[in-house]
């Protein structure tokens, strides 16, 4: 039994045992704490217990109810009289004469009735509005001139409605309303992305699913001349209010700006690598200078080469994509270079030994060996560049981007916020799929290409 | 000498679709009119419209008086402004508007001492210029961060700051208006107006602490390289265009007004000796 | 006392251990010895719950372990310590750590994942290690030492857990001769001196005889063979293995002196 | 003059069939390659032609202009030169928030990361059947670009830096996740075994199995996150977000009569890059050299 | 006729080839031995212009190759084809694709990029690759060959180039003795049937001697042996490699029928 190696006795070895224990314990303990302390200070330095109190929690409850429901707007003029009714108060969303939304009963000239959910109703005639609150009664409100009167079932003012001499602003889980000397307007909420897919001014708003298949296969022209499908596609594709068409426009640039910057900082870093990689350059200066060269267009990120193109080219696709050019040639630069290094001579020497001429010795010595690195990178950054081309849009380019931040800055189109993310969302992960099946087929199966 | 294509440029404060929808009945009579491509671009900030005049790759934009300003400080010889908007009354100008929230207890600039302070975007006349120049006459300490107001911020642009004032990010900001109709209203146009069409602020909340002298209306500038045949056809066309298109011209310009004035660069000397006093 | 009563598992529709039924009165060194995919492993795996049993019980002291959920199951867990073939130590921590890791389930989680082991229990972990002639490694990383001094820091941490039975899964199978006696010395020991149970798969017959008081054979999951290893002739090696007559034992021997007989074992030996 | 003992090929039908299925396999190749080469300049030069058509300003016309701006800016900046080091203390706060920025959110969404990779990787599970769903989130994470989420949170939060902290950690958390789960999935399975037959709980298994092997890796991809994330963090400063970015995009903005400052900014952000995207190099070398 | 004139190669301080001086009057099968550092390779990369010499001569039918520049140079290299240890293909592209870069020299550089060789040219090659015995991997990738199959690829690129003058450097020592003897049994045909002039540096003495019609032995970079297969004797090789007494051939042999040798040998031969 060879038990007797221990050299040394137990005692010592527990005592080191032990001091090993009281460092590791040191070091669990004093990294997180460290990360700890750093994150009490940002919180101080974030002024996040500030942030508490000034976090806007309606903001955000505007956002989301907006994100998935839309309102329709009762307006009546209250200097020139007329009532009109429009899918979120927009000129492209107003129903055309004759056409009212079916919560809505005209009662008059100039009055009508609407039907809240959930017992709530509310009703315009001429400039005087009345709204039913079930539990609390009704509450009227009249514009007398220079002045707005209102009238409430009870002694105090609840805290949801805001009034003053000049506005009275009603807030209820039925639906709002806002009575100004200008005008009078009920809100209606519902649930979905009204008009998304025919704006009312088409044949085919408000039809099911069914009834626009069958119109689909049936000969019946909706609008003579033009077949019925494409009658549809036609609507859909220029709805006013939802603008399919630039929108796809949009996210083609954003994956053009990507693409566009992508191959050709790949093109152009190539023969650079070449000059900044050790085993091919000759003159160490012009290797110092190439790579200094890389760092500095990396380092200088997009956005900021965005900024400096618009002189040069204004807005526009071009200029994302040139930006995302300049600065990939140098991500590229610095990474084709490292796999030059690296790359095995042996190949190289064996195509030399033939009396093959240089151009010729790269391109059998060294681009089969680089193949694989420089494809999988490249589309890692297609990928990538996704992304970055709509941030980049955002500022100066163009495409989703710029559509998507001008959304989100007036805050109020938080549907096509959504609508947009969405979209994005499922760009990136499409282009994250696609260049996951090239990297797979181009490197692992097809060989040299 | 001919050009191949004509390009506008539109400065920001909608939606950018939105911004192309208002002005697509201009492109469509521009092109109709030259007889070339016409294009809209729509920059997310004044910045993108002031390098394209400057690089040359906009033709056309409406610029405000102190963007115009900076291309004109930057280089004479880009753009020359050829029309301005007129009024229904008549004048052409609007107000750089100072406001806070209701319940902060401001009521003036002098509640604002140590406070937050927020302007817009640095290229903005009524969102920064003006006010970066009468503010002080009125506090008698410069803009700086801690020399009157706590701090001094730029929140972006016009809707930035009303949703950072009513956020309680900023105490106070300003931005722009027409100044006239009702406060309650939101005046009858400017950046307040739309928000609280929007439903984003409730007007009853917000109080006005300040508001400038009036602002001459900003430019629209041609590039002044274009073919003087395009300059005077466009000039005429948009002079014409609220006496045959009304509709058009109330999308242009983004509302009711008297109709278009020629104008020359003498009119915003005053803009840019305050620019250059700010540089 | 230990149990198993009509022990199943089936993968899809193959059947790995069949309705094995085994009693062991009192512990005892076991050896299981079968053909590779006689399920072996299975059978262990099943007994420290490390697989679930498709069907049947495993008893321990009447407790009906197989019924075992949560924080019951590695209690017994704790309780049934398991040995790898390939020792299954953490590479990258030092030795001491790793037989630390046996009172893991004694100790609270969030005391263990800042490394707080009472003071004692790492004394014990240095004595552990004494005891099986490694000590002097203590504070080396698990992946620094051969293959033999792994599988002792294995059968250390096994000790760490004070089990009542000790499980091993061909615990001599990657190891060389001189190392393969080592560790079997040890078990050996272990079960003399704390009279734990120690329940051994082994690939060969000779490591069987020599160190278990009685054997197991198994083929195609059941038991074909239960005695003493004097019983275990070569006849029954046949049985066991559903060899023919070709079958020699010493081609799968690994005790040291199989060096010395002559023949092709030697290589074999080497391949091993 | 062929050697009898040397030649294969007979037996597989002479040498004329290998001859023909080469040259019939080399043409389809050729054609192939040919075919992807033509496809990919063809879509190379229509994007540019479609990119150069709906840009403002040509790319032809634009090249040569290409240095007006920086010259522009580095005429006054070299004017005002004197101004340089002041300006760049002046902005240190700014630019000590942006790295502040980066850290925090570096460390949470590698935190994040590090969960989602565990629950998310076969093996190491704790619910196996929610891998799927882990994944996709992963996906979806990884997927929204930060000034999305920055933008929409500087609505209900107000601007500052945590939208952003906020907003680049989201994102983080997705990228790492992916990365360390493919490590994750290079991790030996042994110890993780050895611990679950001592009795060990999910936590313990992770944390004493499983981290030890890829820390390391981990580690070496935070570095690289850290580095994306200081310039993710200074382009969020842009929108509204706090820090150096804000700065630049006020400086540049305003144009003549700032570009001292835009220099000044720029110059400090751009050493600062280059700092850390050199030691964290240089310490992702040392890492995975390491292992 | 092929001569070398007090050719030289230093690299810094240190004399790799020490004015080599040797006259091949005919076509032959030349063998170059010496220990490890001897110079070996260093002479034959001079000899295809892979590095150039720090001084001294090749004249080649007269005309002096060290001069040779640019296209010539290349011209010359193509005359002049090289075999390496370790094969030097490139390892992703397919077998016949290998081949044809021994045509790379007399194709215009843009076609050869597109990699439209000549049909012709295809033809050839494979006949190349039947007569080496490969042609069935025509389609392969190089990397998916076994060894001594990519150094017959090898051989194929050189023949592929229509040398006068193959040079081989160690061509079989990256490979095990049955591929070794394949290898240079090919080598030896090529020399007998197409008259090539065939130089190779090789390891060890049997080979030299069983193919070779001259060996000049090396050492220090200096020509130490020069004569027929039969002159090498033991002592000459103790003097070629500057061994002692103790110097056992065969324990550098690759000769298949090594193995059939009794003693240690066996070993040694799985060691190479
Ligand atoms: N996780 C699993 N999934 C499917 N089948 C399995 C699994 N584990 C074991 N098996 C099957 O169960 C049978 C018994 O396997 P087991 O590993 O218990 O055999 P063994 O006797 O330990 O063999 P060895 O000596 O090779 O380790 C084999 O047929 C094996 O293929
Ligand atoms: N590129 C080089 N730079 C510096 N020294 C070199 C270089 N190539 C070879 N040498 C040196 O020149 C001498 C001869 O090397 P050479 O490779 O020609 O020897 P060899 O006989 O081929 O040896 P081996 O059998 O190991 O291949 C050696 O001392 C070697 O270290
Ligand atoms: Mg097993
Ligand atoms: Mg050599």
């Amino acid at each position: 039994m060879a038990m007797a190696e221990a050299a040394r006795a137990p005692a010592d070895l527990k005592a080191q045992a032990l001091r090993l224990f009281a460092r590791k314990r040191l070091l669990s303990f004093g990294a997180p704490a460290a990360i700890l302390a750093y994150f009490v200070y940002v919180f101080f330095a974030f002024d996040i217990p500030g942030l508490a109190e000034r976090a806007r929690m309606d903001n955000a409850a505007i956002l989301v109810s907006d994100a998935y429901s839309y309102k329709t707007h009762i307006t009546h003029d209250n200097r020139n009289g007329g009532l009109t009714m429009a899918v979120e108060g927009e000129n492209k969303g107003t129903y055309p004469k004759g056409m009212i939304p079916d919560f809505v009963t005209m009662t008059g000239e100039d009055a009508a009735r609407i039907a809240l959910p959930d017992g709530y109703a509310a009703e315009i005639e001429g400039s005087t509005l009345r709204f039913d609150v079930p539990d609390y009664g009704r509450i009227v409100v009249r514009v007398e001139g220079r002045d707005i009167e209102l009238d409430l079932p009870t002694e105090t003012t609840p805290d949801w409605i805001s009034a003053s001499s000049s506005r009275v602003d009603i807030t209820t889980p039925g639906g709002r309303a806002i009575v100004t000397r200008a005008r009078t307007e009920v809100y209606r909420y519902r649930f979905g992305w009204e008009l998304f897919w025919f704006t009312l001014d088409s044949p085919f708003y408000g039809k099911s699913v069914g009834e626009l298949a069958s119109l689909a296969v049936s000969d019946q022209q909706v609008r003579p001349g033009v077949g019925n499908l494409a009658a549809m596609a036609h609507d859909f594709w220029n709805n006013a209010m939802w603008r399919h068409k630039d929108v796809l426009w949009a996210i083609f640039e954003t994956i053009l700006m990507a693409f566009l910057g992508t191959m050709g900082a790949a093109l152009v870093a190539l023969p650079l690598a070449f000059v900044a990689a050790a085993n091919f350059s000759r003159f160490a200066s012009a290797r110092f200078l190439m790579r200094r060269f890389f760092d500095f267009v990396r380092g200088v990120d997009g956005l900021i080469w965005t900024i400096i193109l618009s002189r040069a080219f204004g807005p526009g696709p071009m200029t994302g994509a040139l930006a995302i050019l300049i600065t990939d040639t140098g991500s590229f630069g610095k990474m084709f270079s490292e796999a030059l290094e690296n790359v095995d001579d042996k190949q190289i020497e064996g195509v030399q030994s033939t009396g093959a001429k240089p151009l010729q010795r790269y391109r059998f010595g060294v681009i089969p060996q680089l193949t694989p690195i420089l494809l999988s990178q490249v589309l890692y950054y297609l990928e990538s560049n996704t992304r970055s081309a709509t941030v980049i849009g955002a500022i100066t380019g163009g495409g989703i981007g710029l559509l998507l931040t001008q959304a989100i800055i007036t805050q109020k189109d938080w549907e096509e916020v959504s609508y947009y993310i969405v979209l994005i969302v499922l760009m990136v992960m499409f282009m994250d799929w696609l260049s996951g099946v090239l990297r797979r087929r181009l490197i692992t199966g097809g060989g040299e290409k | 000498q001919e050009i191949e294509e004509f390009r506008i440029g539109i400065l920001g404060g909608e939606n950018a679709q939105d911004r192309m929808t208002s002005n697509e009945c201009v492109r469509a009579k521009t092109e109709e009119m030259l007889g070339v491509p016409t294009k809209l671009f729509t920059p997310a900030d004044y910045d993108g419209v002031i390098q394209g005049l400057l690089g040359g790759t906009l033709d056309m934009a409406w610029l405000g008086a102190s963007a115009y300003a900076k291309t004109y400080l930057t280089d004479p010889e880009a753009v020359e402004p050829v029309l301005v908007k007129v009024n229904v009354d008549g004048s052409y100008g609007y107000h750089s508007i100072g406001f806070a929230r209701k319940d902060s207890g401001i009521t003036s600039l002098a509640d604002m001492q140590g406070k937050v302070f927020g302007f817009g975007d640095p290229n903005s006349t009524s969102g920064y210029l003006i006010p970066s120049i009468e503010i002080p006459q009125v506090t008698g300490a410069s803009m700086e961060s801690g020399a009157y107001f706590g701090e001094v911020r730029f929140t972006g642009g016009h809707e930035q700051t009303i949703v950072a004032v009513a956020n309680g990010d900023v105490d106070g900001g300003v931005t722009w208006a027409d100044g006239l109709g009702e406060w309650e209203d939101g005046y009858n146009s400017g950046a307040l107006r739309k928000a609280s069409d929007a439903g984003l602020v409730d007007m009853n909340e917000l109080v006005e602490i300040w508001k400038s002298k009036p602002i001459p209306e900003g430019p629209i500038v041609l590039r002044k390289a274009l073919p003087e045949r395009v300059k005077l056809e466009m000039v005429g066309m948009l002079a014409a265009m609220p006496a045959f298109d009304k509709e058009c011209a109330y999308n242009f310009m983004a509302g009711e007004a008297l109709g278009m004035a020629p104008i020359g660069h003498d009119a915003y000397e005053s803009i840019i000796d305050a620019r250059k006093s700010q540089m | 006392m230990l149990e198993l009563d009509r022990l199943t598992k089936t993968f899809g529709g193959r059947t790995a251990v069949d309705a094995v039924t085994l009693t062991f009165p009192k512990p005892a060194m076991i050896g299981v010895i079968g053909a590779s995919g006689a399920g072996k492993s299975t059978l262990l795996r099943m007994l420290n719950r490390l697989s679930d049993a498709s069907s049947g019980r495993i008893l321990h002291e009447g407790r009906d372990v197989t019924a075992l959920r949560g924080a019951a199951k590695r209690a017994w867990q704790a309780e049934c310590a398991m040995i790898f073939q390939q020792f299954n130590l953490v590479p990258r921590m030092d030795v001491v750590s790793n037989v630390l890791h046996g009172t893991l389930n004694k100790r609270s989680t969030l005391a263990t994942l800042f490394n707080l082991y009472p003071e004692s229990d790492i004394r014990r972990a240095i004595d552990i290690l004494d005891r099986l002639g490694i000590a002097e490694h203590a504070a080396k990383r698990a992946e620094a030492l051969s293959g033999g001094q792994q599988q002792r820091v294995a059968i250390a941490r096994a000790l760490m857990q004070d089990p009542a039975i000790i499980l091993a899964d061909e615990p001599i199978a990657s190891l060389d001769p001189m190392n393969a006696q080592i560790v079997m010395d040890a078990l050996r020991r272990i079960h003399d001196e704390d009279g734990r149970m120690v329940v051994c798969n082994l690939h060969t017959l000779d490591t069987a005889r020599r160190y278990c008081d009685r054997v197991i054979g198994m083929r195609l999951g059941r038991v074909v063979f239960d005695g003493g290893p004097d019983e275990l002739t070569t006849d029954a090696a046949r049985e066991i293995y559903g060899a023919d007559a070709g079958f020699s034992e010493a081609a799968t021997s690994t005790a040291i002196d199989a060096l010395d007989r002559p023949g092709p074992a030697a290589a074999v030996v080497a391949a091993v | 003059m062929a050697d009898q003992t040397m030649s294969g090929a007979d037996a597989l039908g002479g040498v004329d069939r290998i001859r023909e299925n080469y040259l019939a396999m080399a043409r389809t190749r050729r054609l192939y390659g040919g075919l992807m080469l033509v496809v990919f300049i063809a879509l190379m030069a229509s994007g540019f032609i479609v990119a150069d058509e709906r840009n403002a300003g040509g790319f032809w016309d634009g090249v040569l202009n290409i240095f007006d701006f920086p010259a522009e800016v580095l005429s006054e900046a070299r004017e005002k030169i004197a101004n340089l080091p002041g300006l760049m203390v002046k902005f240190l706060p700014s630019l000590v928030e942006t790295l502040n920025i980066a850290a925090a959110s570096t460390l949470l969404g590698a935190v994040a990361a590090v969960i989602l990779s565990l629950l998310s990787t076969r093996g190491l599970a704790r619910y196996p059947a929610l891998i799927g769903v882990f994944r996709r989130i992963m996906d979806v994470m990884r997927a929204i670009p930060e000034i999305v989420i920055a933008l929409v949170l500087i609505f209900v939060l107000g601007g500052g830096p945590v939208p952003a902290m906020i907003a680049i950690a989201f994102h983080t958390a997705g990228a790492l996740g992916k990365l360390f789960s493919e490590v994750n999935e290079n991790a030996s399975l042994k110890p993780l075994e050895g611990l679950e037959s001592v009795g060990a709980t999910w936590p313990q298994r992770m944390w004493l199995g499983v981290i030890p092997q890829v820390a390391p890796n981990y580690l070496s991809y935070a570095l690289l996150r850290f580095e994306i994330n200081i310039r993710a963090s200074a382009i969020l400063g842009f929108v509204g977000s706090g820090g150096i970015g804000y700065d630049l995009r006020n400086a540049f903005s305003w144009g003549q009569g700032r570009y001292d400052e835009v220099a000044a900014i720029f110059l400090l952000l751009f050493l600062t890059i280059v700092f850390f995207d050199q030691t964290s190099s240089h310490y992702r070398n040392k890492l995975v050299g390491r292992v």
